[in-house]
Formats: structure tokens, C-alpha cells, sequence
């Protein structure tokens, strides 16, 4: 009860603070400019996660104080989010005035013609466009929701990227710093290449074992019944061993290696071979597992290192009520293969997802003026650090300079520095208009081989025959 | 047929012991939902303990004090009750209808009523999605997101399964009672209010328990169908499980809660289930 | 006296409802079922192409993996529901102290939300916070891992349903017990039949009806199961069944038109099996005495 | 359940089929009849003989069973 009281009393103090903050002509500014849509009421649909649960408890009341404008926040689960959002874009039901749009899915909206270029609509509103705004202010992330002449198609609302997380207390105890040198002949320490990560992967499962704890070596995110297992393998270690862009050729509409893919070529069987070596090390639910499964076997303790989304990285290592390891997470970038990095800093490739998402405007909305409000005031500089503090997530450059967040960054072992330094070195999904599709296709296969019943070289030959015939049963085949 | 004390003893400790068993197996998944539903995030990993260790209502206390649950649980109870009760009359008519009157083709029709429950749901989604923001409109009011819809739609599956279930029920209610009824005077009314009705109510009381059940347990249509001002309790569930990590605890506080409603119409009503349940067995 | 037309005005508004959201749904889906409609397609919209979505499914090894996999599923989760449920009925129909009180603890879980019951199994057997894999593996040493062993996954969602439906089962059965006269039992004892006559030759007639109606009912829910397996293995190998098949190509995947063809199929196989059900009901096979 | 009273003009007829139809119970047989045939038509004979066999073979024995089921 008591932590709800001192939650509740903190928004409080938050919602005054920016209260106080938001001087007086500005207050003006959004009474005037929302004058004519006052009373209306806007909506929208997200996904329940802290920084959407921030944005509906506590922005959209403040948005409201200011503006008389409603908003009405719907947050359903992962899957659900999808087909509501998609529905009513394709039967142009304007349902919701913004959808949350996850980086992934963006050139898919964009190829149907689904979102309105908010750019493009705020020049032509004049009256609507608050100078408080600036679209230059994001952080590159922003990049990944624009078409090729720049325009913006939605308001990034959470970015994070996928790192490497490690136990300090393990890693930096002396007893198992010496046990390790002793068998492996060289010190412990967060993996830089991919053999380190297996012979981390593999002491620390032995060592749970001989202790009698329950601790492995590595996290895998490896569910068999959730595509949550070919996003890591795609996205995260697939670029990680230079695989990149899911392996597929977009010009020549294929996936195979004879028409310029990589699905089925040499890298992309390593990288899965690699990965699937790593299960014997992961805990027993890592078939199981999607990221929130990851996080949570993290979180318990359950895992000496492994790859784990960004946005879990805050509170894994300071929120007591939900992590056990607290105060003991290192972040670090994700292990590499020898090159990928270097190539990534030359704009040649990148070494893993910068995942996160957008709120963007539907074409069927039928309140497109006031939500473009609502976008700027949930754009705009002043909301953001606190919004940051609560759900982990980083969209303006500023950002990363206000107090709030560098007394976080040193909790959690400087990811937002990481992020803010290292974060072009990660990239957006790749520009397909049928991801969903085409990760729906590749699904199975990767399921299959975590379950052995492929070998990888079969799992991913299989699997780019699979992707081609898609490709052309869609129309972006050869 | 003396039995003696020895066989007695003997057939009670076989009775009791799988009656124990039976309800160790049933309820333990029950139990762990509670036990679950007391344990604060970090508890949950690690080796599990089927224990109840400590009184952690902050799931509950959440759960309950959310205004949004709050919403949810009201719109369940008010599309579950006025859907059960539409289906008992609507059940009760037809039925009746079906059993009574010598329709063209009502052997097929009863077959067909019953395909209705077959659909596969998620292809057929997309049609009703369609009817309920675009066909069914009204100005700016649509079916989509109220709580009519979601009552009407629900007599999809209620429906059929319903009269399937009264079928017997009503057949099984001698002809000649109607008659003597309509000799005396009673019109059609009448003889559904002092014949059928009495005669046919635990039958027309376990229809409307099950209809009860299954609209107030059903998910994918409601997810789907509403989006702010209907939604069911039930697809509350669903919001727990989010990429920062399911929660857990809450969620099982919340299927506890769910669980309560219908538990206590069970137990009020057993005795009238296995009454109506008969499937037209009794014939004579 | 009894007018056909009074029959149908009291049939129709049951009509009107099942026509609404039940039959015209369904024209759109056949509609659907013979284009080809994947919204984020390079040409999106519907394109007429005949036979083709049938042409793809009958070739679809996934398609036809999940069928047997349904078949499997629904022959075991309802040969156990039966027997569970015809044992646990004879043994209610005699009385003894705190009869009632089992009764009640057997029905809780029908009442359990099917999305919530995929919830708890899932939080049972998932290693790492669920006990049975835990204790499983410490008693009889066995992994026990759903995600990484498919048969598991599938053994795990019969017995969820299990579990969910039993007592479901037990009640009709109870009922149809509960309504056999006395006599012919008795009769049948008097006779000299040994328990297991009895029940062959008089309970069992007396059952069908019920047995079969009951059965009927539980083939049409386990073939269209979703929320529960979707939330305990998220349909993954083993329990990929045909309900959740569709479910991934209609929406993840947004192939409207192959969706619906499936689906089509699917809901045609469940008629034809049902149909002859319904004929085995309501007794129209020749020969037999009425 | 109770004797099948069949409406007026639709005679329930004892043909080959093993249980006792009505005109529509026939239809739909022969609906069954024909969906089957084209599915495994699609899936076992296509290569060798287009798909209007399959509907020419069904439609006949839909006749046969419309008429004498």
C-alpha cells in the first residue's frame, strides 16, 4: 500500500512541478490553438508498457487541463495491438485518432499508405504547429519513422536498444574470478567475441550446478510459440555475426544466397548455430521465453549474462519490488563477431535492433488536428526527462543531459550513455512493407530448429524457399 | 444383501480417497493461482513453493482500486446477465416452437442452429468486425465497442447450444398438458407461463447458468470488438502480459476475481445443473 | 390448432440473430475464401483466384499437421472427459456424507475463464516459477519442458482440457444417470447380469442420448479451442492446432483470403463429423427399434 | 426423441443410404459429396485431369443421391 502511496504522490509532484513549469502564455498557447476541438474527444491504442502507461496516467491528463481535449487510452496486449491497429487502418473505420506504431511495422503502414505525414500536415496548419516542438530534437531513432523526404510519420515515444547484461556480483567475485582462470586459462570478464561468451556460458552453468543454484550461463530468448524467438535471432544475433536486413535481397525479392540473400548462407547458418549451442546453457525455460520471460529470468537471478531488451534494463537493475539483482547489472554492447562493429561505424551494416516505437495518426482519423496537438505535447522538450525516469525510454538528444537521467544512467551501470553514444551503431528494422508476413514464414523453421528437429544449414535453406514463395505470392518477388 | 462391516469400511475409504484425490488434482491449479496472486513479482521465480508464505494483497488492493477494472467488471456482469437472459427467452421460444409446431424442415433446422457454434473464430472475426463499424451504423454510433453488440454477438454461441439443451427438456413435457391447458383457456402466453415455464425450470435455469458462464469466460470476440468502453474483464487478462514482463501476480488476483462470480452462481444453482442437464434422457 | 406460422414467429427472432451475426459472416468468409486478400500485399485489395487458396491448402503441410494434431487432441481430451466423467458421475449418484461438497470443488474449474486457464497452467509448467516441472524433475527425474518437446506441449494442453472440462461432462452425465428408471436395473440384477452387463446392456442404452449430445458439444469447442492453448504455449509445435493456424494467418499474417479458406474447410470438416453425430442422436439409422 | 413426423410433402425416403433422409438431408449429402471430391481432386488427380472432372463426377453422384439416397 504504501509504495502505491508514495507512486501516487509522485505523479502528484510531477504533474505539479510541470504545472508550475508551463508558464502562463503557453498555457495560453494550447487553450487557443485547442479552442475549436475542446470537448472532443481523441483516442488511441498501445501496448501496456510503463512509458504508454505514463503517457495515459499521467500526459493525458495534463494534456487535458491544458487543452479540454480528451484522450482516451486503450493498452492491450503485443498481438492485439497489431490486428486492432490494422483493422481499423485497412477498413478506414477511424476508430483511433493515433496507433502505436512499433519501429517494425512502420514501412508496412507506410507502403498502404496507412499514416498521415505529420510534417507535411503541421506546415499545412500553421496555426496548429507549437514552436515548443521540434522535430530535430530526436534522437537519430527518429530516422526510422520518416519516407525519403524526410517527413515525420510519427512521435517517437520509447527507444531502446538490445544489450548485454551481465551479473557483476558473479563476474567480479574473486573466488569464481580464480576458478575460471584456473580452468579456462585466461581472466573472467563480460565477453567481447563469441568464444568468451560460450566459455562464460558454459563455467557459470557448471558452476550453478556444482553450487546447487539455480543459474545458468546465458539467456535465450527461445520460445516455440512465439516470434519472439526469430526476432532474436534476426535481429539480435544475426547482425551481431554480420547477417543483416533478415537476409533478404529487397531488390531482388529473394532470400536465397543464388539470387544475393543471406538466409541460407554461412553466416546466417553460424550465427544460428552459435545460437542454438547456447540453449544447453539457458535456463530450462528458455524455450518459453519471450523477452518478457528474459527479463524475468534475469531479473531472478536465474542468468549470469545474456542478451535483454533495453527497456528492461532500468528496472532490472534498480526496482526492488521485481529484480533480485539490483544494484549487480552490467550493460555492455552486445558481443560481436570481428568486423561488424567497424562496419557499422562506416554506415555498412549494424550490430543489432534499435527497437522502440511511435505514436502516429491514422488517415481514417476523424480528429486529425487535435491529435496533432496531442503528438506535439507529448513531442515537445519539457515532458520528456521525467517521462525517461519513469518508463526507461529516450527520444530527444536533450534528454540524456538532464539530471534525472544521469543519476539513473550511474544506477544502471550508464546504458543511457551507451544509448546515447552507441546507439547509431544499432539500426531500425529493415524497410520491408511485409514484415509481419514474412517473420510469420520464417517462424516456424527457427521453432523447428530450436527443437532439433532441423539442423540449422536445413532450418534456414527451408526457411529462405519459404520467404521467396511469400515474396512472390505478395507481389515483391522475383 | 448384507454387507459387512469390513466391506463397508473398506468401500468408504475407497470412496473417500479418491473424492480426496479428485479434489487435490482440481484444485491444485486453483490453489497455485492463489498462491501466486499473494506473491509479489520478485517471489515468483525460483524454486517454486506451493505454500502460502505470506498475505501480499497489494494484487488485489491494485487490481480492485483501478477504475478501469472497475469499468471492466461492470460491462461483464451487464453483457453477461442480459445476454444469459436474452438467450433463456429467445431459447425458451424457440424451443418451443421447434418442439411444438410442425415446421417445414425442423430437424434441419435444429441442425443447422447448432453449426453456428462450429465457426472457427478468427476468420469470422474480420466479417463481424466489418458489420459491427461499418454496416450496423447509426450517425456516429456503431456496435462496435458497446455492449449490445457484444450481448447480440453472443447469442451466436449461446444460442444453438442453448436449444440443443432445452430441446429435450421440452420434449420431454407431455403434449397433452398443453392441451388440457389450452381447453381451459389459456392461450399461447398461457401455456408457456403455467405449462412450459414451470415444468421446464431447471432446464431454463441451466441454460441461463452456462450462457452465463461462457459469456462472461469468452475473450476473442470481446477483445476484439470493443475497445475502451466495453471491454470485458476478461480481456483485462490479457493487458498483464506486456514486453516489460507479465505480470503475474496481478493477473492471477485478477482471475481469482473472476473466478468469484460464477462460483458463487454455481454453488447457489448445483442443485438445478444436474436437473436440466438431461439432454431430453428422460423421455418418458 | 397449432399454426406453423405462430412456430415461426416464435423461431424468428432466434432466426433473425443467427442470420445476422452467424450467417452472413459466413457468406463473406466463403466470399473471402476464394480471393486472394493479404492487405500488405504490393497490390492489395481482393483478387479473384478460383480454386487457388484450396489448391495451396490441400498441399499445406502445416495446414494438414494441424488437423491431426486437432484430431489427436480432441480424441484424447474427450475419451478422458468421458470416462473421467461417466466414473465420477457413478460414484456421485451414491450418497454419503459430504457428497455435495465434492460436487461443488469438482465444478469450480468450468466456471474458470479459458484465457485464465491457460494463464494458471502456464504459471504450472513453465520451468522456472511452475512447480510441476520442478517436482517432476526432483521425484522422478524427469524434463519436463513444454517448449522444447512438443509431444509434452500437446500432452499438456489434453490435460488442461482435461481438467477445464470434465466437469462438464460429469454433470451431463449425472443427469442422464439421475433420469434412468429403477426398474430395468433392478430387473436385469434380478436376472442374474454381473455389473458389467448391467451397464453394457441397460445403463448404456439408457445413456446414449446424453453420451452422444455431450460428445457433440465438447468436438465443437475442442476444435475451435484458442484462448486457452494460445496462452499456455502460444501455439507453438505440438500445439499448433487448427484454431490457432488460422488465427496466425489471418492476423499476424493478414492473409484474409487463404484464412478463409481454412477456415472454410475447417468448419466443413467439423459439420460433416457433427452431422453424422446428429444422425447417430436422433436414431434415424434403419433397423432400429424407437 | 420423438417419431420423426415428417411435414407434408417432404416424404422421408428409405434409398440406399443407410438411415432414413429427407430432400435436404440428401442435398447436403450430396454438398459433402461434392466438396470432398474437389479437395482431393486438388490434392491427388489434378496433373492428370483438370478440376471440371471432379465436378462433373460429383454432380453425378450428387444426382444419384438426390434421387435415390
Amino acid at each position: 500500500m504504501k509504495k502505491r502511496f508514495t507512486f501516487i504522490l509522485l505523479i502528484a509532484i510531477v504533474l505539479l512541478a510541470n504545472m508550475s513549469l508551463v508558464s502562463a502564455d503557453m498555457h495560453g498557447w494550447w487553450a487557443d490553438a485547442a479552442a475549436p476541438y475542446a470537448g472532443a474527444t481523441i483516442r488511441g491504442v498501445s501496448e501496456s508498457t510503463p512509458p504508454s502507461n505514463y503517457v495515459a496516467d499521467v500526459l493525458a491528463a495534463q494534456f487535458t487541463e491544458l487543452t479540454g481535449i480528451n484522450v482516451e487510452f486503450e493498452t492491450t496486449s503485443w498481438d492485439q495491438m497489431y490486428s486492432k491497429a490494422i483493422n481499423d487502418m485497412e477498413a478506414n473505420t477511424g476508430i483511433y485518432d493515433f496507433v502505436y506504431i512499433e519501429q517494425d511495422i512502420i514501412y508496412s503502414y507506410l507502403a498502404q499508405d496507412y499514416l498521415v505525414n505529420l510534417t507535411q500536415f503541421a506546415a499545412d496548419n500553421p496555426d496548429l504547429a507549437y514552436e515548443g516542438y521540434d522535430e530535430s530534437a530526436f534522437t537519430s531513432f527518429a530516422d526510422y519513422f520518416k519516407n525519403a523526404d524526410g517527413d515525420l510519420f510519427g512521435v517517437p515515444m520509447e527507444a531502446f536498444v538490445k544489450v548485454y547484461l551481465y551479473r557483476k556480483d558473479l563476474f567480479e567475485d574473486a573466488d569464481i574470478m580464480a576458478a575460471f582462470e584456473e580452468e579456462y586459462g585466461y581472466p573472467l570478464a563480460p565477453a567481447e567475441n563469441f568464444d568468451q561468451y560460450r566459455d562464460n556460458a558454459m563455467f557459470f552453468t557448471a558452476y550453478g550446478e556444482n553450487m546447487d543454484m539455480d543459474l545458468w550461463g546465458t539467456t535465450v530468448q527461445g520460445s516455440t510459440g512465439h516470434p519472439a524467438s526469430t526476432y532474436e535471432f534476426l535481429e539480435s544475433i544475426g547482425p551481431s555475426f554480420g547477417l543483416y536486413n533478415w537476409g533478404i535481397n529487397l531488390d531482388a525479392g529473394s532470400a536465397m544466397s543464388a539470387n544475393g540473400g543471406a538466409l541460407d548462407g554461412d553466416t546466417a547458418v553460424e550465427a544460428l548455430t552459435f545460437w542454438l549451442s547456447m540453449l544447453p546453457y539457458a535456463p530450462p525455460e528458455a524455450t518459453s521465453s519471450t523477452w518478457d520471460e528474459v527479463a524475468s529470468s534475469f531479473a531472478a537471478g536465474r542468468a549470469a549474462q545474456g542478451w535483454v531488451y533495453g527497456e528492461n534494463a532500468a528496472w532490472i537493475a534498480t526496482d526492488d519490488s521485481r529484480s533480485a539483482v539490483t544494484g549487480n547489472v552490467g550493460v555492455r554492447l552486445p558481443v560481436t563477431a570481428p568486423g561488424v562493429i567497424e562496419a557499422a561505424e562506416m554506415g555498412d551494416g549494424y550490430i543489432g535492433y534499435y527497437d522502440g516505437g511511435a505514436f502516429g495518426v491514422p488517415h481514417s482519423s476523424r480528429n486529425k488536428e487535435a491529435t496533432l496537438l496531442w503528438l506535439q505535447f507529448i513531442g515537445q522538450q519539457s515532458v520528456q526527462a521525467e517521462w525517461a525516469a519513469a518508463g526507461a525510454r529516450i527520444t530527444h538528444t536533450a534528454t540524456f543531459d538532464d539530471p534525472l537521467i544521469a543519476e539513473q544512467d550511474a544506477k544502471v551501470d550508464g546504458y543511457y550513455t551507451l544509448l546515447e553514444e552507441q546507439g547509431p551503431l544499432f539500426a531500425g528494422a529493415p524497410p520491408f512493407p511485409f514484415h509481419a508476413q514474412v517473420r510469420e514464414v520464417i517462424d516456424p523453421f527457427i521453432q523447428r530448429a530450436i527443437l532439433g528437429e532441423l539442423s540449422p544449414a536445413d532450418a534456414l535453406s527451408q526457411a529462405a524457399a519459404a520467404v521467396d514463395e511469400e515474396l512472390s505470392r505478395l507481389g515483391y518477388g522475383m | 444383501m448384507t454387507i459387512s462391516f469390513r466391506q463397508r469400511a473398506w468401500r468408504l475409504f475407497v470412496t473417500y480417497g479418491f473424492w480426496i484425490f479428485t479434489t487435490i488434482v482440481t484444485l491444485l491449479p486453483i490453489w497455485w493461482m492463489f498462491v501466486v496472486s499473494m506473491r509479489s513479482r520478485v517471489e515468483l521465480f525460483g524454486r517454486p513453493n506451493l505454500s502460502l508464505s505470506r498475505f501480499f494483497v497489494e494484487n488485489y488492493t491494485n487490481v480492485l482500486t483501478d477504475s478501469t477494472f472497475q469499468r471492466y467488471m461492470t460491462n461483464s456482469v451487464v453483457v453477461s446477465t442480459s445476454n444469459a437472459l436474452l438467450v433463456m427467452v429467445l431459447a425458451l421460444l424457440a424451443t418451443y416452437a421447434l418442439s411444438r409446431y410442425k415446421l417445414t424442415g425442423r430437424d434441419n433446422i435444429f441442425f443447422w442452429l447448432i453449426t453456428n457454434r462450429m465457426a472457427p473464430p478468427a476468420a469470422f472475426l474480420l466479417p463481424l468486425y466489418i458489420m459491427f463499424t461499418r454496416t450496423f451504423r447509426l450517425g456516429d454510433w456503431t456496435l462496435y465497442d458497446t455492449q449490445i453488440g457484444l450481448i447480440l454477438l453472443y447469442c451466436v454461441f449461446n444460442l444453438p447450444f442453448a436449444i440443443w439443451l432445452l430441446k429435450g427438456v421440452i420434449d420431454g413435457i407431455p403434449i397433452e398438458l398443453d392441451d388440457a391447458a389450452m381447453i381451459d383457456g389459456a392461450g399461447l402466453w398461457g401455456v408457456l407461463r403455467h405449462v412450459i415455464v414451470p415444468l421446464a425450470a431447471p432446464g431454463l435455469a441451466v441454460t441461463g447458468i452456462l450462457s452465463w458462464v461462457f459469456a462472461w469466460n469468452e475473450y476473442l470476440f470481446a477483445a476484439n470488438l470493443t475497445s475502451v468502453q466495453a471491454r470485458t474483464i476478461t480481456t483485462g487478462l490479457a493487458e498483464f502480459v506486456t514486453v516489460t514482463g507479465t505480470n503475474w501476480g496481478e493477473l492471477a488476483a485478477m482471475s481469482m476475481l473472476t473466478l468469484i462470480p460464477s462460483a458463487i452462481i454455481v454453488i447457489l444453482a448445483q442443485r438445478y445443473i444436474v436437473m436440466g442437464l438431461t439432454f431430453g434422457a428422460v423421455k418418458e | 390448432m397449432r399454426n406453423p406460422r405462430t412456430g415461426w414467429l416464435l423461431l424468428s427472432p432466434t432466426l433473425i440473430i443467427l442470420l445476422l451475426f452467424g450467417f452472413a459472416p459466413f457468406l463473406y468468409v466463403l466470399f473471402v475464401g476464394f480471393n486472394q486478400w493479404n492487405v500488405f500485399s504490393a497490390d492489395d485489395g481482393l483478387v479473384f483466384n478460383g480454386l487457388d487458396n484450396f489448391r495451396r491448402l490441400v498441399f499445406d503441410d502445416d495446414f494438414l499437421h494441424s488437423v491431426g494434431l486437432t484430431a489427436r487432441f480432441a480424441i484424447f481430451a474427450i475419451g478422458s472427459e468421458v470416462v473421467l466423467g461417466f466414473v465420477l458421475a457413478q460414484m456421485l449418484t451414491r450418497n454419503f456424507p459430504g457428497k455435495s461438497l465434492f460436487r461443488i470443488i469438482h465444478t469450480l474449474p468450468l466456471m474458470v475463464a479459458p484465457i485464465a486457464v491457460g494463464a494458471i497452467w502456464r504459471l504450472l509448467v513453465i520451468p522456472g516459477f511452475g512447480p510441476v516441472p520442478f517436482f517432476l524433475d526432483r521425484w522422478f527425474d524427469l524434463k519436463y519442458q513444454i517448449g522444447s518437446y512438443p509431444d509434452q506441449a500437446l500432452w499438456t494442453s489434453v490435460i488442461m482440457d482435461v481438467w477445464h472440462w470434465t466437469p462438464f461432462v460429469t454433470l451431463t452425465m449425472l443427469a442422464g444417470l439421475s433420469a434412468i428408471p429403477k426398474e430395468p436395473v433392478e430387473q436385469a440384477r434380478v436376472d442374474g447380469a454381473n455389473r458389467f452387463q448391467v451397464f453394457w446392456y441397460v445403463t448404456l442404452p439408457f445413456l446414449r442420448p446424453v453420451l452422444l449430445t455431450t460428445v457433440f458439444i465438447r468436438i465443437m469447442d475442442a476444435i475451435r479451442t484458442v484462448d486457452e492453448v494460445w496462452m499456455l504455449a502460444g501455439g507453438g509445435p505440438g500445439t499448433r492446432f487448427t484454431g490457432i493456424y488460422i488465427w496466425r494467418v489471418v492476423f499476424p499474417r493478414t492473409d484474409y483470403g487463404y484464412g478463409s479458406s481454412i477456415s472454410l474447410i475447417t468448419l466443413y470438416l467439423t459439420i460433416v463429423l457433427c452431422w453424422l453425430l446428429f444422425i447417430a442422436i436422433s436414431g434415424r439409422r434403419k433397423g432400429e427399434v424407437e | 426423441m420423438q417419431e420423426q413426423e415428417t411435414s407434408k410433402g417432404k416424404k422421408e425416403i428409405n434409398g440406399f443410404l443407410p438411415f432414413y433422409t429427407n430432400a435436404f438431408d440428401r442435398v447436403f449429402i450430396g454438398v459433402v459429396i461434392l466438396i470432398g471430391i474437389h479437395l482431393l481432386w486438388l490434392r491427388f488427380m489434378e496433373p492428370a485431369l483438370p478440376i471440371e472432372a471432379a465436378t462433373v463426377i460429383s454432380l453425378v453422384i450428387g444426382y444419384i443421391v438426390v434421387r435415390r439416397g
